[in-house]
């Protein structure tokens, strides 16, 4: 599904942020990614969501090579996949019921056909009561909730999250997790990027852990 | 800090309500709609100025074509009757004449009043005759050839065929239409250049929102729709503003030149400025060919814009 | 998504560059220059059709008042000498006439070539004669009583002051004038609304900066410094843009007309439009004064918005 | 220092997010504020940093009523609290040095006078190399760690820090822990919002927390 030889990324000309990185996502995995502040996780997640391309090295996700996918065909590679970005990017003037349905919208599909189904998972991460309420007025772990549903709501084949559970307690974040497994369960490839050692500790999965711009694949 | 509480554009679908994707906030605010509709103001100014020169220059160019005079001077040993006959007879051979009529010695006295004083001592003076000559616009006479023959056969005869003042009312009329097709270029470049900037800054202030639609799988085509809806919007509101300005304007001047008194160089200038006629019914219809150029003007270029910024990001 | 690098302006400090607090962006930005640019020409044209007419009006006022003209039609059982003398003879007793000037016979005569034809045949008509008069404009005759004096003492004398032709053009020229103030008031209104509209999306825009300053301890006057600031610029920036699209319009006008063919109907517009006087250094002096009244209005527009809106966040 | 009695808050016409809430906070204290997403820390923050008023009750910082502080004397006030927000907010159009700096920039002090005071921070929290960078090509730790500078650089009599460790790993987010520890001892009032247990069991300190809109004082 995501396989990746000897990629590199430097942004302009400052250094190179990812080294020689080299590992595989089969299809249906869950893989949890770690690493110090500024390792880099963020900027291999954006590889993996095409909006960025490696400066060297071999790329590939669902079959294509990243550096050379043409701008045509990436609104459909995109609609594979689903993205928890570290800091929401929720769309202020549209309400929580709207930004969780947006992967939708741009599908063109009816309203009509999915208004229940993103009611449902919005309740499902506790802000039913928060589904008219527009970005600014929730709270942090709101706003990460509300970005979660997003990425989720399309049941995409590959799911990246950028420490989606910074923001929550504990609880909340176990009952999150159990969100990821279940939608691996059914065949989502996950990677989920984090600090969180409780998180890590409470679900045993391969570890893709960055460390000076190199990966190393433990579990 | 107060929580901002957005209240965007809503739609109703089905029962819940929908917020258009990209706000309708940013550059292209109520700033860019009002001078968009300057711009559209003085497009309605310029298109008007210019219905109404030509109609003018039209009206009286085909008044001065469809008539010219022919004065007969009293000259020595000759009757002014017998001269009279001649050039009739004359004008009559020539092909394109359609009518003439001998004007009255009061007439030409009339003419001449403001130089002389009263009518009283002209009627005393040898003064001279004119007979005014209607000619076919469409198949005018030869007036080299007439000028001619009049001057030799009639004596003390001579053409007066209105070319000079004819070559300046076309000259003025010309430097009137140059101006207005100035105006409206101008101003077409102006509302072009206008809407690029706001097109940019519309893309730039709603960046992170075109990024976040791109990474949810959004097509290009997408978003260049929901900009340029928005653009769409903005043009035809501004155009129409605009025109509805420029009607106004217009009927004001017909109000104010209504009530003006005659008057030598004013009516000149009138006349030139606002035509025989009144500014008329059609002139109005025509003029909301403003609103729609706008709205055009606005959407393609919008549609341009995006196009060209959203290839440039991955 | 690529990551934006926003580079804005910069003020060099001691070896640090410093970045402003408030960025140049948001709707402030080249739209709003470019509306108020072409509002600032408008108010250009304005002006400077204020001072052309003003100009030409007083110099035209002045030439007619310092100059009004004594006719003599030859009337019957007087000699023609004679009543000029009685009539120079009145003029020189009036106080206010500072000199006489009597015309020629072919003076007159040329001056009704155009009606009658050549000169030649106008020499055996008894034609009036014409005094031409100047008159002291500080200190004028009393021109009915004059008017009356001439008609009873000189037989077929009248007087001509020119009124009627002096209304007319005091009229026109009214009328260019109550336009060039309407668009001047128009365009300035159309400012003032523009700055408002675009402080408050500024403030929109920089909503959260403006949040994150006020945390930090900036006082209000501090943040409306910085949002007058950047209005300051914009205004000065338009209005210079404004006047040399002005200044430019101007010289091409006169260049335009200065190259043109002499004519009745186009010089008499042209006189009105660029006056007599070509438009001077001293008028082009003047037009600096859009720049300094677009800057002033923008600053404190903006101040006022500013300080209003600020007052009314926690 | 901060006194809080039956204090009441609702946003809008919406329910109370914080009931009866009585707490007082000492000179040279320092507190951890916790409690599930969504249960009013960052509002009870937002009621001591002077951003928002008390629907009733009475909270006074510093001596003076919040509810009847005058607009003029905003800015003296907040001058003396540094604030890390948890959305980081920070300025998109200044570098990381000018964001630290701005709290300085706005007292009008001289640039000359805290430049190396500012770099010696930004180095401690390990942002020297990125102290010209701009805050969206940080990564999210280096942005909390930018707003925890700029939270601190001018040494406020109190310091109010809203999930400051949300994106940090835990070896840095015990350096940071230090930090407003430090900060503490020298006389700062500190307080502490977080959901990160293992920051909570780094230093014993007794906690302010909130659940179902009421707070409760233990340790
Ligand atoms: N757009 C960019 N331009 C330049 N440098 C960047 C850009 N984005 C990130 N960086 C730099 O690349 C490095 C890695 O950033 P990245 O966001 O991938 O880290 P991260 O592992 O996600 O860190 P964190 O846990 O703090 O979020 C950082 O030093 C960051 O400053
Ligand atoms: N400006 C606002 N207008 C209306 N409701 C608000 C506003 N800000 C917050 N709320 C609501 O008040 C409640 C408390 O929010 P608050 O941000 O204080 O929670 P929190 O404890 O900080 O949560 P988290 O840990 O998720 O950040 C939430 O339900 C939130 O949706
Ligand atoms: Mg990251
Ligand atoms: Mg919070």
């Amino acid at each position: 599904m995501v396989r990746f030889e000897n990629v590199g990324l430097r942004y302009g000309l400052g250094p190179e942020v990812l080294r020689d990185v080299n590992f595989h996502l089969k299809k249906g995995s869950f893989h949890f990614l770690t690493g110090p502040s500024g390792a880099g996780k963020t900027s291999l997640l954006r590889l993996m969501f095409l909006s960025l391309k490696p400066s060297r090295g071999n790329a590939r996700i669902f079959g294509a090579d990243i550096a050379a996918i043409s701008p045509s065909k990436l609104p459909k590679m995109r609609r594979k996949i689903g993205v928890v970005f570290q800091d929401f990017r929720l769309l202020d003037h549209l309400t929580t019921f709207e930004n969780v349905a947006l992967p939708l919208r741009v599908q063109k599909q009816r309203p009509a056909s999915y208004r229940d189904d993103v009611m449902e998972l919005i309740e499902w991460v506790g802000l039913g009561a928060r589904a008219d309420s527009y970005p600014p007025v929730l709270s942090g772990g709101e706003k990460q909730r509300a970005a979660i549903a997003r990425a989720v709501i399309s049941k995409p084949d590959m799911l990246l999250a950028d420490e989606p559970t910074g923001n929550v307690d504990s609880a909340l974040g176990e009952r999150l997790l159990r969100l990821f497994i279940e939608l691996n369960k059914v065949g989502t490839t996950v990677v989920l990027a984090t600090h969180d050692l409780e998180l890590l500790n409470q679900y045993s999965a391969p570890r893709l852990q960055l460390k000076g711009g190199e990966l190393n694949v433990t579990g | 800090m107060q929580a901002r509480a957005p209240k965007p554009a809503k739609s109703r679908y089905k029962g819940r309500i929908f917020s258009q994707i990209l706000p309708d906030t940013g550059l292209s605010g109520r700033a860019l709609t009002a001078s968009m509709s300057i711009m559209c103001y003085l497009a309605c100014l310029a298109l008007g100025t210019l219905i109404i020169v030509s109609k003018s220059v039209n009206l009286w160019s085909s008044n001065i074509a469809s008539e010219v005079t022919v004065q007969i001077r009293p000259a020595n040993g000759s009757e002014m009757q017998a001269a009279i006959d001649k050039a009739l007879e004359v004008l009559k051979a020539t092909p394109g004449v359609t009518a003439t009529t001998v004007l009255d010695k009061s007439d030409a006295a009339e003419l001449l009043e403001p130089w002389l004083g009263s009518a009283k001592v002209l009627e005393e003076l040898p003064i001279p005759r004119l007979i005014s000559v209607e000619i076919d616009p469409d198949n005018p006479p030869d007036y080299d050839q007439l000028a001619n023959s009049i001057s030799v056969e009639v004596p003390g005869g001579s053409l007066d065929t209105h070319r000079q003042w004819q070559a300046q009312i076309t000259r003025t009329a010309g430097t009137f239409t140059l101006s207005s097709y100035g105006i409206l270029l101008l101003v077409s470049i102006a509302a072009v250049a206008l809407v690029i900037f706001a097109t940019r800054a519309a893309m730039e202030a709603n960046r992170d929102t075109i990024q976040v639609l791109h990474l949810a799988g959004a097509e290009n085509s997408f978003i260049a729709f929901q900009v340029q809806r928005h653009f769409l919007k903005m043009g035809a509101r501004a155009g129409i503003i605009g025109m509805i300005g420029g009607l106004a304007s217009f009927a004001a001047l017909g109000f104010a030149t209504k009530s003006d008194q005659a008057g030598d160089l004013a009516q000149v200038g009138r006349q030139l400025l606002y035509g025989p006629l009144a500014f008329s019914p059609e002139n109005y219809a025509l003029l909301t060919i403003v609103p729609l150029v706008a709205t055009l003007i606005s959407v393609t270029t919008a549609r341009l814009a995006v196009v060209s910024m959203l290839r440039r990001v991955l």
